[in-house]
């Protein structure tokens, strides 16, 4: 899923993730599907919880592309 | 053995209507523990960027996330601070300038409690809640909103 | 030169009730350089004190005196902070447990200096206006309050 | 003028003063009215704004006892 201005970026807000197995991974399927993914700031969550650093993606998960937090 | 409880819902499509507030306010007659109430309204400004003003606010979020982390929120609160309670409501969907768009109540005892557990919490959903605001000007175009 | 502006009356016999309040926020509304409100109510405690339970608190006041003060607490934040408007109202008279006796309201562009003057403003009310509550047991007999 | 726990004392919220010329006259002419004062907590303030020490009590001026304040 993506949030806010990556909206913008992807023109979507639900796709379908190939299987990857962790976040380095889906990092590198995201620039390469959206190359102006490079120059935007965001998090990544994997079924509601942030994760930093490299994680592992169970099968399954839903992972969610977020920028920074706008709201109230 | 630990049951997952539901979390509490605190999205509400459109403002938030000041005489929801009231209802609320007046509901707490009945709670004569209660010497201090401190409430915080966030309200949608008519900013001017770039010779555009803002006309709304639409705010989208991460709503499964964004309860399971206000839950966290108001654990940390409660165990913080002697609340008697705390309510917090959040719009979603566009919201027009003049418009209410979070209503943080906070209720204790005393002031004190009351007013430091109600910043935080406001301090809290605004850097950790997964929701986002896109200024929609008059006329046409957006931005997105940036907190601080 | 010096023109002798009458203070700004803040005092209401009775309770203030939920439904005012509403219809203070909703009039702003239409100041949509706000962005954010923050509320004090001050609600009278059934307290117990050696057996015996506060129904209700009467307050009375040197209400001159308190006006001019009131005068100048509101000049002092208005100084201090950005505030667009400031509204206080004490009650008189007697308060029943559960009711609101008090309401500081205070509205700013960013929510910092609303939430702090406000957090002021119940303070210096609190230290420096000349008010006093008189806590009627249930039954018969009263106590005199002593703030802090 | 008596307000708060201080009308306890008094028996009454409003008194014609006597004509005296400072606040320590004032005092003394107090404790000997309502001997329990010496025990009371309270300021003093003339024409609407508190007085400490010994101050000068202008003619027909309008003098509050007040106990400390317990508002809000």
């Amino acid at each position: 899923m993506y949030f806010g201005q990556l909206t913008d970026i992807t023109g979507c807000s639900t796709q379908r993730l190939p299987a990857v197995t962790d976040t380095d991974a889906l990092r590198q399927w995201l620039y390469a599907q959206y190359p102006a993914m490079r120059q935007a700031k965001f998090m990544i969550a994997i079924n509601n919880k942030l994760v930093s650093g490299n994680e592992a993606i169970p099968e399954g998960a839903q992972i969610a592309f977020m920028p920074p937090f706008s709201g109230g | 053995m630990s049951e997952q409880k539901k979390p509490k819902n605190i999205f509400t499509q459109g403002p938030v209507d000041p005489a929801f507030i009231a209802d609320s306010i007046a509901k707490h007659a009945t709670k004569t523990s209660i010497g201090g109430h401190s409430i915080f309204l966030g309200q949608v400004r008519a900013d001017v960027i770039e010779g555009k003003q803002v006309e709304a606010i639409e705010y989208t979020s991460h709503e499964a996330m964004a309860l399971e982390k206000m839950t966290e929120i108001r654990e940390a609160i409660f165990a913080k601070y002697p609340l008697t309670c705390m309510h917090v409501h959040h719009s979603l969907g566009a919201i027009k300038a003049g418009e209410i768009c979070l209503f943080v109540f906070t209720s204790s005892a005393h002031r004190k409690a009351a007013i430091d557990a109600c910043n935080e919490c406001v301090e809290r959903i605004k850097a950790e809640l997964p929701v986002w605001g896109k200024e929609i000007f008059q006329g046409e175009g957006y931005q997105w909103k940036v907190n601080q």
